[in-house]
């Protein structure tokens, strides 16, 4: 029984749920640092519909039932985020995945998006791609995806490897806008020379809050702001017991 | 009513009861919690197996509607569909043939498809991200022009050079202990810390059915 | 696939323009089928589904009679086809009970004395009639006032409601009318005795549809026209067209019967509040205006273009330029203050028959600022009076002439400046005359017998009347921007220019990838082509013995024969290059131990890659057994339950997650947990070394990439294939870092230059 | 003989895929199609094997209570192939998403949040002093950045004034000093993933010229 870990399941669960349950619906909506990566999406689709091309999503290799499930819905929320603006343009994205489990959830939010907009029947299943099932094929799957269709803008985000690259590179050849959010650090460390709007970390969680205005959203982040100070506090903690030797 | 029904429901009965119960699995020594928690992982591989087929269906639908409209690299979907149909006969059938000569067959054929086209494709792939990373690196200046960029760089050629020191240069192989152990070290564990608390706060998210990813509303 | 409407060239669906003539292709991809909503091809006529006609038919020129023809419908997908039949029965009734109507109206003699007989009017057409008419029924239960939109709607579409509830769509009974209504309706519209009975009403589409602010003139007395005499001429030009001219506001068609739409002058003592407080109080009993008592009686009100003359009081008294409120002085023209006598407004001397169709307007020299910069400035020129409008020349009753007021002549009259973008907008009366001889009675289809049917043809090919209006005179600029309009459209209509990215990679760029090629194979193959060709190449490079690599020596060194051992290959084909030298001379120690190695994945490609390997290390015959469990930790947790208790678990992985399930759940085994000997990528060595040092206790050792395998090769003085390809791997870092040096110094001055520049 | 020809068919897709080196050309496609059509062919058929049947089957016979459930709202997952009736599908996304939610939450607690925040506190226990790698500034150094790179994350601290002003501008200071040894760990990152990638390159150059020598030597030979 590892108690540290049940401890902060409970302290987490705790202030999360007692935020989303005051500041949810009402109060001032938190204020958030603006990460260009995701906030510079909108434009680059507004780019794509003009220029008749369609901008690139790539949600990575992480599957639904893996330990890169959050990674991969924290990246879904960039296509949620996007579906209502690039239906209305008539521009739908190009989004390939390297797992079949996240492919139904990406396809249904661009399907609801139309849904939404009443024209389901403009709705192209094969705008959602399942590329290949190992992370290295489903790179160099989506780097061709992204040299041959005509694509304005890459959106790299979700569970990547170092091969990440294979796409950075095909979009650079392309001349084609580089927008990146990664978790893994062999990812971070490929994608920090290859672009300089990288969300880097955690930041690629807050992709709900940094693309939609949902109240949801922002409030989660006091919350995890809150669970910071608390693990600063724990690691300084632990430092001063173990200095006074009694770890 | 209805409403009610459509959206909690099944956010509740499918991601929230299974998902508690498997992370009661994992924290508690309890053999019974073990049980279950196993029993739903199993059950969500069998998932994702299904997952798989419709996988390959979309595969299909992709190329066989670029073959289709012949839109523009239409051969290489013909190849890639026709490779597709090839490759999963063998490793089926293993399974299925009880026969020692034909297994034995079957054996070799999935045996050489993996090692004579998918382990050397693959392998080759793998090692074009050299080629890719390098020329990211070369251009680091043109993307990045930061006290931060040529810091990176510094870092890169000194642990580059330390993991196979030249011989005269073996005191790089120290400065690279130092930079892996302790910045590198303060640094990694920073943003393993972030992303475990983001993933903390996005599951706690998704099974309090604040986000709904799998329902219509 | 969309068919292009122009060159019916096939285009995938969901494009938007044809890639063979850039022909903009139609958005709707496909058709809804009416009755079972089947998605049909646009092409179709009739469902696939349901054979149901897709599209509406165009009125077939045949003789049956019209009753039976299938009523003129737009399949609306929005309403479900049951509805669509119940209305499409409604339709077809009232169609033909209008058209009744109207024959039985056409009869009615031209002469205007003869009173109307009665007409069956259809039921939600006599609720549209008068409150007065058929008040016996209960006042409607929802609040009287409805919004005239609504009230139009309901009279188009009558929901079967409207049916239910007679009442609710009727006029707002009189004690109904909302407070700001009454005070502009004058005291008599009250009492419905008044109001003119409801059959003697025109059909409502002909006239101004019946507005709640202004009911129609039948119905209710037209909103009641301050007095001429007092207001100022500017204001008796933004007073409610109703107001004042009541003609213009019911199209001068035959049937519209003057007296009914006689306007309502009110008694000037009743002026609305919102009036009296603007006129200035000794306007309300000028000497001159006539009292109350002698006003002329409603329905005799005479149907003038402008108010009755008689009415009007010979000249409105300026109000005293002190009391006119200050946003009024600003609109107001400042020759307003000046004497009455010049500011004679022509109104007052134009005799009824020339009533100028124009509202009266301003001596040029009055013309208020804001309205000069809006009217051209050729429009100062004066001129001459509008001619009369034949059509209304009979409608002019002869005027009841009041003692004591003279109708001035012609000749005195300043003519009026009628500017010209008034001008334009006037209905020129050949066009009115010819609209009125040309319509035709309609003889087929459902519409026969009505008047002013809309011929069917497409409707981008109806001339609209405006055309026929003379055109304004524009001035240069709209000129030359109609111009210019017209070159744009008359240019070819070119395909947008799709950005097809970057046609390829410029040279710069081509040149510096072929540059980092170059340098990467050369130092690759040269010095791994250099034993074939046996040429010596001196060692660069000395493995570095690091501490994890002792202890995991040491701790194979513990082994005995036949321990078990579970050796991991958590990674696949892609990565079999780097990590099958890794785990070679781990895997040769713990044979040469006589160790009993059990192969186990979590990945289908770990035992493929397992076979490949140990198939090159060990005899070829021996078989090991080998055993694959999907689902991460708890793959980990059956294969560690299924192993027994191991003695040693080796680990070969490119991923961190493989190495920390393997180790979490060897600690959480039952007995004493056994030793985790890591061999890891060298990507992995960044990434795992947290790991790697948090769990110092349960990973006894790891060795990382090449140089760690080199490292091992070294401590156990058996070179192997690790050792070989060190010396490249040394050249290769060289190399690369040579690259980064240089890239960093091309762009950075590259940068600093084109700066300088 | 079939192993030679196996590794010259292995030698020519290698030096397909290596064109890509002069720039995307239709032989690298061609190559790359190839894997991945063969690629998602082999696991299509390893999933068929092993768990629809090897797992699926075999325990629908033996023990049909364990599989029931997968494999029912597996059928339905199936759904989601056709957009019209794709609501079908989503309880067993649910179920997906639940379990993975539940795994990933697992392994954040489990595997990184509790070890690392007592390895970090620990950089400084008299045990690891001695350890010859880190001295007590080395400890300092660890606590120091690792703090200062959590805590240069936070994303609401955005106030001007008052006590949330001061937390801006502390987090503010954090997040510079942050950035710096994240900028150590992107370029060991960096470094790690180029030696990877160098000898797995290595092996496939090796891989050529251990084929050529082989052919060379036979057709020679032969």
């Amino acid at each position: 029984m590892d108690v540290g870990a049940i401890l902060l399941l409970i302290l987490s669960a705790l202030i999360l749920a007692v935020l989303l349950i005051l500041r949810g619906r009402k109060g001032p909506r938190p204020k958030i640092r603006p990460l260009p990566a995701f906030r510079d999406l909108w434009e680059e689709a507004g780019y794509a519909a003009e220029s008749g091309g369609a901008v690139h999503i790539a949600l990575g290799g992480g599957g639904l039932n893996g330990e890169d499930a959050i990674t991969s819905l924290a990246a879904l929320q960039v296509v949620e985020a996007l579906a209502d603006t690039v239906v209305s343009y008539h521009a739908p994205p190009v989004v390939t995945v390297g797992d079949p489990t996240l492919a139904p959830l990406a396809e249904d939010a661009l399907r609801r998006a139309y849904e939404r907009n009443g024209i389901p029947e403009l709705y192209d299943p094969s705008s959602v791609r399942f590329v290949a099932p190992t992370p290295v094929a489903y790179a160099a799957g989506a780097a061709h995806v992204a040299a041959t269709e005509h694509i304005t803008a890459n959106m790299i985000g979700g569970a990547f490897g170092a091969e990440v690259s294979l796409i950075a590179d095909a979009g650079a050849q392309q001349d084609q806008t580089q927008l990146a959010a990664a978790a893994d650090l062999r990812a971070l460390g490929a994608l920090y020379p290859a672009t300089d709007r990288l969300a880097v970390g955690e930041e690629l969680y807050t992709a709900g809050a940094q693309m939609t205005d949902e109240r949801r959203y922002a409030v989660s982040l006091v919350a995890q702001d809150i669970l910071r100070v608390i693990l600063v506090l724990a690691i300084l903690g632990t430092a001063g017991l173990a200095i006074l030797g009694g770890w | 009513m209805t409403k009610l029904i459509r959206r909690w429901i099944p956010s509740l009965l499918f991601a929230t009861l299974p998902g508690l119960t498997v992370l009661a699995g994992y924290l508690s020594p309890d053999p019974v919690l073990g049980y279950l928690r196993d029993r739903l992982v199993e059950g969500a591989v069998i998932v994702a197996a299904f997952a798989f087929l419709l996988g390959a269906f979309n595969i299909l639908r992709v190329h066989g509607g670029k073959i289709g409209h012949r839109e523009q690299g239409w051969p290489y979907s013909l190849v890639l569909l026709i490779a597709m149909m090839v490759a999963w006969i063998p490793p089926l059938l293993q399974s299925l043939v009880q026969r020692p000569q034909v297994q034995e067959t079957l054996d070799d054929v999935t045996h050489a498809l993996f090692n004579y086209v998918i382990g050397p494709a693959g392998a080759s792939l793998a090692a074009l991200v050299v080629f890719t990373l390098t020329l990211s690196a070369f251009r680091l200046m043109r993307v990045r022009r930061s006290a931060g960029a040529v810091l990176f760089l510094l870092i890169v050629a000194l642990v580059l050079l330390g993991s196979a020191p030249f011989i005269g240069l073996e005191w790089l192989a120290n400065v690279r202990d130092w930079i892996i152990n302790v910045p590198g070290m303060a640094g990694m564990r920073g943003l393993l810390l972030g992303v475990a608390l983001g993933t903390v706060i996005t599951a706690l998210r998704v099974l309090f059915t604040s986000h709904r990813p799998h329902s219509e509303f | 696939m969309i068919h292009c409407p122009k060159c019916g060239t096939p285009n995938p669906r969901g494009s938007r323009f044809c890639k063979e003539c850039g022909e903009p292709l139609p958005l709707r991809t496909a058709l809804r089928c009416p009755m079972c909503s089947t998605m049909n091809p646009v092409g179709n006529v009739y469902c696939d589904m349901c054979q149901a006609r897709l599209i509406p038919m165009a009125a077939p020129r045949s003789e049956e009679p019209e009753r039976e023809q299938p009523p003129l419908e737009e399949p609306s997908p929005a309403i479900p086809p049951s509805e669509e039949e119940g209305e499409g029965q409604e339709a077809a009734d009232w169609l033909g009970q209008l058209r009744a109507s109207a024959m039985e109206e056409s009869e009615v003699p031209d002469t205007l004395e003869e009173p109307v007989e009665p007409v069956e009017i259809p039921d939600w057409l006599r609720e549209m009639g008068p409150v007065g008419a058929d008040t016996g029924t209960q006042p409607p239960e929802e609040p009287p006032f409805v919004e005239p939109r609504f009230e139009e709607e309901t009279q188009r579409a009558p929901s079967p409601a409207a049916e239910e509830a007679p009442g609710r769509l009727q006029e707002p009974a009189p004690a109904d009318l909302p407070d700001w209504l009454r005070e502009i309706a004058p005291p008599e519209a009250e009492t419905p005795s008044k109001i003119a009975p409801p059959e003697a009403e025109a059909p409502p589409s002909e006239t101004a549809p019946p507005t709640a602010e202004a009911p129609p003139e039948e119905a209710a007395p037209a909103a009641p026209a301050p007095a001429p005499a007092e207001v100022p001429d500017w204001l008796h030009e933004i007073a409610p067209p109703e107001a004042e001219t009541p003609l213009e506001a019911a199209p001068p068609t035959a049937e519209a019967p003057p007296e009914e739409a006689a306007p309502a002058a009110p008694a000037p003592a009743e002026v609305p509040d919102w009036l009296r407080e603007i006129a200035p109080p000794e306007a309300e009993a000028p000497s001159k205006i006539a009292p109350p008592e002698e006003e002329t009686p409603l329905e005799a009100a005479p149907p003038t273009v402008e108010a009755p003359p008689e009415e009007a009081a010979p000249a409105a008294p300026v109000p005293a330029p002190a009391e006119v409120p200050d946003w009024l002085r600003e609109i107001a023209p400042p020759e307003a203050e000046a004497p009455p006598s010049e500011a004679a407004p022509p109104t007052a001397e134009a005799p009824p028959e020339e009533a100028a169709p124009a509202a009266p307007v301003p001596a040029p020299a009055e013309v208020p600022d804001w309205l000069r910069e809006i009217a051209p400035p050729e429009a100062e020129t004066p001129l001459e009076a509008a001619p009369p409008i034949p059509a209304l020349e009979g409608m002019a009753p002869a005027l009841p002439t009041e003692p004591g007021i003279e109708i001035g002549k012609p000749e005195e009259l300043a003519p009026a400046a009628i500017p010209d973008w008034l001008e334009a907008l006037r209905p020129r009366p050949e066009a009115v005359t010819e609209v009125a001889e040309e319509e035709p009675v309609e003889t087929e289809g459902l519409l026969a017998g009505l008047r002013g049917v809309l011929p069917a043809v497409p409707a981008f090919q109806v001339p609209s009347v405006r055309e026929e209006a003379r055109p304004p005179e524009a001035r240069e600029a709209s000129i030359a921007r109609a111009q210019l309009l017209q070159s744009l459209l008359a240019r070819p209509a070119e395909a947008p220019q799709v950005k097809a990215g970057k046609q390829g990679i410029s040279m710069g760029e081509r040149i510096q990838r072929w540059l980092v090629a170059a340098v990467l194979l050369t130092a690759t193959v040269a010095v791994l082509i250099a034993p074939t060709i046996p040429v010596s190449v001196p060692t660069l490079t000395q493995p570095v013995i690091s501490s994890g690599v002792t202890r995991a020596h040491e701790t194979i060194q513990d082994i005995g024969i036949e321990n078990s051992v579970l050796v991991a290959f958590e990674y696949g084909p892609s990565e079999a290059d780097e990590l099958n030298l890794v785990a070679e001379p781990i895997l040769r120690h713990l044979l040469d131990q006589g160790a009993q190695i059990s192969v186990v994945s979590t990945r289908p490609q770990g035992l493929a890659v397992a076979e490949g390997l140990l198939s090159t290390i060990g005899p070829s015959d021996q078989r090991y057994p080998r055993r694959y469990k999907p689902g991460d930790a708890t793959g980990v947790s059956n294969l560690l339950a299924d192993a027994g208790n191991p003695s040693l678990i080796f680990v070969v992985t490119a991923r961190p997650g493989p190495l920390r399930w393997w180790v979490e759940q060897a600690r959480s085994l039952p007995d004493e947990p056994p030793p985790v000997v890591g061999g890891v990528s060298a990507a992995l060595e960044s990434a795992a070394s947290p790991y790697l040092d948090a769990n110092a206790g349960q990973i006894t050792g790891a060795i990382h990439g090449l140089s760690g395998a080199a490292a091992y090769e070294a401590l156990r003085s058996s070179p192997g294939q690790a050792h070989r390809r060190l010396n490249t791997l040394a050249l290769g870092h060289a190399a690369i870092v040579g690259l980064m040096i240089l890239g960093a110094a091309f762009y950075t001055l590259g940068g600093l230059h084109g700066r300088a520049k | 003989m079939v192993e030679s020809a196996g590794l010259v068919v292995g030698a020519v897709l290698t030096l397909l895929i290596f064109s890509y080196l002069v720039g995307d050309n239709p032989l690298y496609r061609l190559a790359l199609h190839l894997f991945i059509g063969a690629l998602v062919g082999y696991s299509l058929g390893i999933v068929l094997r092993d768990i629809l049947l090897g797992i699926v089957l075999a325990q629908l016979l033996a023990n049909p209570l364990a599989v029931v459930f997968p494999m029912v709202l597996g059928i339905l997952l199936l759904f989601k192939g056709f957009p019209r009736q794709a609501y079908v599908g989503n309880f067993s996304v649910a179920y997906l998403v639940g379990v993975g939610t539940a795994v990933a939450l697992s392994g954040a607690l489990l595997g990184t949040l509790v070890p690392q925040i007592g390895a970090t506190g620990r950089a400084l226990s008299p045990a690891s002093l001695q350890s010859s790698r880190t001295g007590i500034l080395d400890g300092l150094l660890v606590i120091v950045g690792t703090t200062c790179t959590l805590l240069g994350f936070a994303f609401t601290a955005q106030r001007e004034r008052g006590v949330g002003g001061i937390w801006a501008r502390v987090i503010k200071l954090a997040a510079r000093v942050g950035r710096i040894f994240t900028i150590f760990a992107f370029g060991v990152a960096f470094a790690g993933a180029l030696t990877a990638s160098l000898s797995i390159f290595i092996g496939r150059i090796q891989y050529l010229i251990d084929v050529f020598t082989d052919v060379y030597l036979r057709v020679l030979g032969g």
